[in-house]
């Protein structure tokens, strides 16, 4: 945390807008993306923006850590009057993830695009996703319940399309984005039914004020309603076992980008939504909301790792191995969760963080091949691990943590994961996590045979190297996620400081 | 008495629906959507009038517009197939007057 | 606010209202798209005109009245045309009437577009 | 007044939220669905403006009291009531779920766009809208395919 | 106290027959598998809502409906339908089960929710109690605007105003990826028109269009005061549009309405909402804050009272603040609206029965 302490980022009048600076750099840099004469300035307002984004993120979390929270009221009106921005350790994490996977994205984005999109449609396709960025950014900053739904809304709209321009390559990219589309919808009014009630308990939308005035309200009907609405609603978002049908199909066909963007961040914001809920707005240790986390989350959570790891096993599409193992591995995050714990939370934050850098290098990687390779089927990459070992060798580290192996981020997390259940004598949750990681040895280990070891099947093409422009954003991702393999102290520390915001307490 | 209109607009809304709902050809359903619109229209008004707030008559004129544009639509789509079809011809550029024959 | 000019204003209101609830029910029973299209635009424009004018004897002059003046001209401009297109489209695309054949009919049938049916 | 009574609008608006809810997820039409979808988002409007009525309310729109229509529209409430419930002397319906559905109305309009838009890509690349069709087509040509 | 009773009843009758109205169309919306008539209906559906809206006090919200729901909404639905299917398959009735199972899980969960709030109008219930009572109190002096629901939407609220208008340019951008802009290409055939020309409805049309461009405008400039604002307004200034293409045809309209200029204009009403948000930012206000519109300079020479209460000098950035971005607003929601509508009604149908890809 010292690192964030001593960050002087920017001015001082320029970091004390950054709040609401990070959300309208990239909403500009999506309008400035349309207006762009050609793809070319697209792409480059893309990656400004993005790092934009950074940028202000970094001034955020230098905020954060000289000043605790972070609160920016919009308009100038505070709370509960107007729509407050509130920015803790876990808001300011989770934007400086979102926004670095962004600029990574945004760079894979130059050379990714050109063989999955045609170029009339750049600019509106750079628009997208910069609309998803600010959209996604904006969850984890708001303050405001209902605010909170607009931006949901601007993050799925825009990337129900992006997904569906997936059928250049495969048509089944439509009823994915359209099956997608409809859960989402369906999750986002019922995370709104859910505010409603809350509003008409409380005559609120500030997140803070909500949490305020429901102590005295537990009993109330209508807010053990809005709570189980608002968790069901954001399940449906972060694809939470058995909600999780319409995620497979989007991220196995959707464009290589939006993919690499999507699997990184889009869960993990509705994931981050779903407890900054159950512990910050209502209180975890109340009936129901105890009740929830331990008799229907937990198990559920279980259910994820073990059911989806056996079908990514089964599965012989790559992409869809990878976005069934997405969903296991959210598993992981939702048990850390429950545990309601410090360590427990913690630790499903940092897995959160490891798994995004994971699952954006896998698909980043699988895009860079992509290029030359245009099967779908595991079997049809086939020796793509010898014609483009750079790429590869990346995937292959990055599924390396997947699994869990020793020395990388995955197993980090991992451990600290048994750790929390350890000592909340949850022995069950070490049991659960032990069986995954077998299975997930299996199906990692099945991609790896495959891309390695397996001769190329007579009649394919053969994979060629990805452009140095993939390359450097890939290998940055598989770097860090080594990197942190060794030394965790600064994922760790936010992770715990993010833990800390959630319970309500300064780290 | 307002109110009495009211409701007489309202029954008389409450048999369109059975038409619309009951058909039997797509033309009886514009038709009943249609009058329907005009229906409402007027309810709108009564009933700004019924509440004491009258100057909310914009949404009523709103509606009266948008019923046409509606109508036109659904029997373009009915006779036509398409909405890009022109159902009457501009002149030359510039003049703009409406076709004939 | 005159109280004569209210009980003529709501007079005028129900006969309205009357009207459109008479025509609706003639758009229920009656047999055919074209008699129905008859009842409703008939009604339409006719309990539209009382029931606005009640109302603005109602409001007297003001802003309001202007309003209504502006709604009844659409209703007016709109209904009409709506209906011709309606019954227009209708008999092109095929639409016998219920009355029965008549030398309109023969003569559009002898030409591309008549009703399929006699 | 029993409750059946005081809550009658909030239950019919749940049962229109029902039959929207069951449109989506019974019709196998992508068009359809998106229709019970529209259903489903209005009736949470609905929910929404019920809670914002207050009895004997007007629309959130300052009325001087001070002139005729002002008067008349509070001499038409118990001057006790008003005093106690209303803000200068006229009683007004709460303005703030207007101005969340207002925002949910366009998020409405969005998706239904965006949702017919891929609707009409998945006619064009599958020649039907029907979801059974569309998975049957996908898994024929799964199976076609040497794997 | 019976004056009270009376106008409640009065509500009250008009509010029920219309709730069964909806509860008729709802069903009847589910019941028929023909979508023209689901499509017919569903305007009908929105039209009664609107309608409801204006008995719940709601005027602003029963404008949007009207001319979103049963104006806009239904002119998408009619496109999407003539370039897919006008017909829905059955459904078995096993697969009608676990539906109804579902829904009938969530309604009762909502009437288990909903019985326990306060009643329905009750003025003390925490809804109408706590925030919305402080606007009702504050706005009319803070904001300076009569209509308190603009007061919210455009200056307290109005960040989530420019969600809005985000989303909305979201789904005109997805709708493009999806559709295009409408082919304009000279090759192009134009559906035949069957040599009917309708003389009365071109006439009518033309008297319409300058109308309703008049009345958009008074919309849009009359929202602070009435019923309406930027969003009404930009959907009926994109309705003159639909009405122009649908009655001259959509190559004419689109020789006038650019779908380039369209596809600009939307990014640019965004733009021109998030600018005036960033000017009150480097006047050091906060993201929004219209009170900082204006450098202190500029207002310090406005006298003061010249816009509502002397009382409140900053009346004046909050007019002109609310006036810019609800110009925003209409550009973007026109432009979106309108490019949409090019994405539909520009793209050409498949041949029925063809299965297009691969």
């Amino acid at each position: 945390m010292i690192f964030f302490e001593t960050l002087y980022a920017a001015p001082p009048q320029l970091a004390a807008h950054a709040p609401a600076l990070l959300v309208v750099g990239p909403l500009v840099g999506a309008c400035a993306a349309i207006l762009a004469p050609n793809s070319r300035w697209a792409w480059m307002i893309s990656v400004a923006a993005s790092i934009f984004a950074v940028w202000m993120a970094l001034c955020i979390a230098g905020e954060v850590a000289r000043g605790g929270v972070v609160d920016y009221a919009m308009g100038g009106f505070g709370p509960p009057l107007g729509i407050a921005f509130r920015i803790d350790w876990l808001g300011a994490g989770m934007a400086l993830l979102i926004s670095s996977i962004g600029v990574l994205a945004a760079l894979y984005s130059g050379h990714g695009l050109r063989s999955e999109v045609i170029q009339e449609k750049h600019n509106l396709f750079q628009a997208g996703f910069l609309l998803c960025q600010a959209g996604l950014l904006g969850l984890v900053s708001t303050g405001d319940a209902f605010n909170a739904f607009v931006f949901l809304e601007i993050s799925s709209i825009g990337t129900y399309a992006l997904i569906a321009v997936g059928a250049s390559r495969d048509r089944r990219a439509l009823p994915a984005a359209f099956n997608y589309l409809v859960m989402g919808t369906i999750g986002a009014t019922f995370f709104v039914i859910g505010v409603g009630f809350l509003y008409a308990a409380t005559g609120t939308l500030n997140m803070a004020d909500i949490a305020a005035r429901i102590a005295t309200l537990n009993d109330s009907r209508a807010v053990q309603a809005g709570f189980a609405f608002i968790v069901v609603g954001l399940g449906l978002k972060a694809a939470v076992f058995p909600l999780h049908g319409w995620l497979p199909g989007a991220y196995a066909y959707a464009p290589s980008l939006i993919a690499v963007f999507l699997s990184a961040t889009a869960t993990k914001a509705a994931i981050y939504l779903l407890a900054r809920f159950a512990f910050t707005v209502f209180d975890p240790a109340t009936d129901f909301v105890h009740t929830f986390l331990v008799w229907v989350l937990a198990p559920l959570a279980a259910a994820a790792a073990i059911v989806c790891s056996i079908q990514a096993i089964l599965e012989p599409e790559l992409r869809r191995v990878l976005a069934f193992s997405s969903v296991a591995q959210v598993g992981y995050m939702l048990m850390g969760l429950s545990l309601a714990s410090v360590a427990g939370v913690s630790a499903g934050l940092l897995h959160l963080g490891a798994h995004a850098l994971m699952k954006a290098a896998l698909f980043m990687a699988l895009g860079g091949v992509a290029m030359s390779v245009r099967a779908s089927a595991l079997a049809d990459f086939a020796g793509a691990g010898r014609d483009a070992p750079w790429t590869m060798t990346a995937f292959a580290i990055s599924a390396a943590g997947l699994m869990g192996l020793p020395l990388t981020f995955g197993f980090l997390t991992k451990f600290r994961l048994i750790e929390a259940a350890l000592s909340a004598n949850q022995v069950w949750i070490v049991a659960v996590v032990a069986v995954s990681s077998l299975l997930g040895l299996i199906y990692v280990g099945r991609m790896l045979e495959a891309l390695f070891f397996k001769p190329q099947p007579p009649g394919t093409a053969r994979a060629v190297e990805a452009p140095f422009g993939v390359l450097i954003p890939l290998w940055i991702l598989a770097l860090a996620s080594l990197w942190f393999g060794i030394d965790a102290s600064l994922p760790e520390s936010l992770a715990n400081a993010g833990a800390l915001a959630l319970f309500g307490a300064r780290p | 008495m307002l109110l009495a209109a009211a409701i007489g607009l309202l029954t008389a809304m409450a048999l369109m629906i059975v038409r619309a709902i009951m058909g039997p050809s797509h033309y009886d359903r514009i038709l009943a959507a249609n009058s329907f619109g005009t229906k409402t229209v007027l309810l709108i008004a009564v009933i700004g009038f019924v509440f004491g707030r009258p100057a909310f008559l914009d949404v009523g004129i709103s509606y009266a517009l948008i019923n046409f544009v509606a109508t036109v639509a659904l029997m373009k789509f009915f006779r036509y197939r398409s909405l890009e079809t022109p159902l009457t011809q501009v002149g030359p550029r510039g003049t703009g007057k409406a076709g004939r024959g | 606010m005159a109280e004569p000019l209210n009980l003529i204003g709501g007079g005028l209101a129900i006969a309205g209202a009357l009207l459109s609830l008479l025509g609706a029910i003639g758009v229920l029973r009656f047999p055919d798209v074209y008699t129905r299209i008859h009842a409703a635009s008939i009604t339409d424009t006719g309990g539209a005109s009382l029931m606005l004018l009640g109302l603005g004897l109602i409001s007297g002059l003001s802003f309001v009245t202007l309003k209504l003046a502006v709604i009844w001209a659409f209703i007016m401009l709109s209904s009409p045309a709506a209906a011709h297109t309606l019954a227009n489209a209708a008999f092109t695309s095929g639409h016998a009437p219920w009355i029965g054949s008549f030398r309109i009919m023969r003569d559009a049938s002898a030409g591309k577009q008549g009703p399929r049916r006699p | 007044m029993t409750l059946a009574v005081t809550h009658l609008n909030y239950i019919v608006v749940v049962a229109l939220m029902m039959i929207g809810l069951f449109i989506v997820f019974s019709s196998g039409n992508f068009i359809k669905r998106m229709i019970g979808l529209a259903v489903f988002q209005v009736s949470t409007g609905l929910f929404y403006i019920s809670l914002a009525k207050v009895a004997g309310g007007t629309a959130p729109i300052v009325v001087d009291v001070t002139n005729s229509d002002g008067q008349a529209l509070a001499a038409r409430l118990d001057p006790a009531y008003v005093a106690l419930h209303g803000v200068d002397g006229v009683v007004y319906s709460n303005p703030l779920p207007h101005v969340l559905i207002l925002t949910a109305i366009v998020v409405g309009v969005a998706t239904l766009a965006v949702g017919l838009s891929i609707a009409v890509r998945v006619r064009e690349a599958y020649g039907t809208v029907e979801a059974d069709e569309v998975a049957q087509l996908d898994r024929s040509e799964k199976a076609g395919q040497p794997a | 106290m019976t004056d009270l009773t009376r106008d409640i009843d009065a509500s009250l009758v008009i509010d029920l027959s219309l709730l069964a109205m909806l509860l008729v169309l709802a069903v009847a919306i589910a019941r028929t598998r023909q979508l023209l008539a689901a499509i017919l209906l569903m305007g009908v559906y929105s039209l009664v809502c609107a309608v409801w809206f204006m008995v719940m006090d709601a005027p602003d919200v029963a404008f949007t409906e009207a001319v979103v729901g049963a104006g806009v909404s239904t002119i998408i639905l009619l496109g999407a339908i003539l370039l897919t299917h006008g017909h829905a398959e059955k459904s078995s009735a096993i697969r009608l089960l676990a539906p109804a199972l579902a829904a009938i899980a969530v309604g009762g969960m909502l009437v288990y929710a909903v019985l326990d709030l306060p009643a329905f109008g009750n003025p003390t219930s925490p809804a109408n109690a706590h925030v919305s009572r402080t606007y009702l109190e504050v706005a009319s002096n803070e904001i300076g605007t009569p209509n308190i629901v603009t007061a919210v939407l455009a200056s307290y609220r109005g960040f989530d105003t420019l969600g809005e208008a985000t989303v909305i340019f979201a789904a005109a951008v997805g709708v493009s990826l999806m559709l295009g802009f409408g082919d304009l290409s000279a090759g192009r055939r134009t559906p035949d028109s069957m040599g009917d020309h309708h003389v009365v409805l071109g006439v009518t049309a033309k008297l319409f269009v300058p109308v309703i461009i008049l009345f958009a405008l008074y919309v849009q400039f009359h929202g602070d005061l009435g019923p309406g604002g930027g969003f009404q307004a930009g959907v009926l200034l994109a309705v003159v549009v639909i009405l122009h293409a649908l009655v001259f045809g959509l190559r004419e309209t689109m020789l006038a309405v650019r779908p380039g200029f369209v596809r600009g204009g939307a990014a640019l009403g965004v733009l021109l909402y998030a600018g005036v948000g960033l000017v009150c930012i480097v006047n050091d206000g906060a993201f929004l804050d219209y009170d900082y519109l204006f450098p202190p300079e500029i207002e310090a020479q406005i006298p003061p009272g010249l816009l509502g209460d002397p009382d409140h000098p900053h009346h004046w950035g909050q007019h002109f603040g609310i006036f810019f971005i609800e110009l925003g607003v209409l550009f973007t929601v026109a432009a979106a609206m309108i490019s949409i509508f090019y994405g539909f009604a520009g793209r050409a149908p498949v041949p029925p029965g063809t299965e297009a890809g691969q």
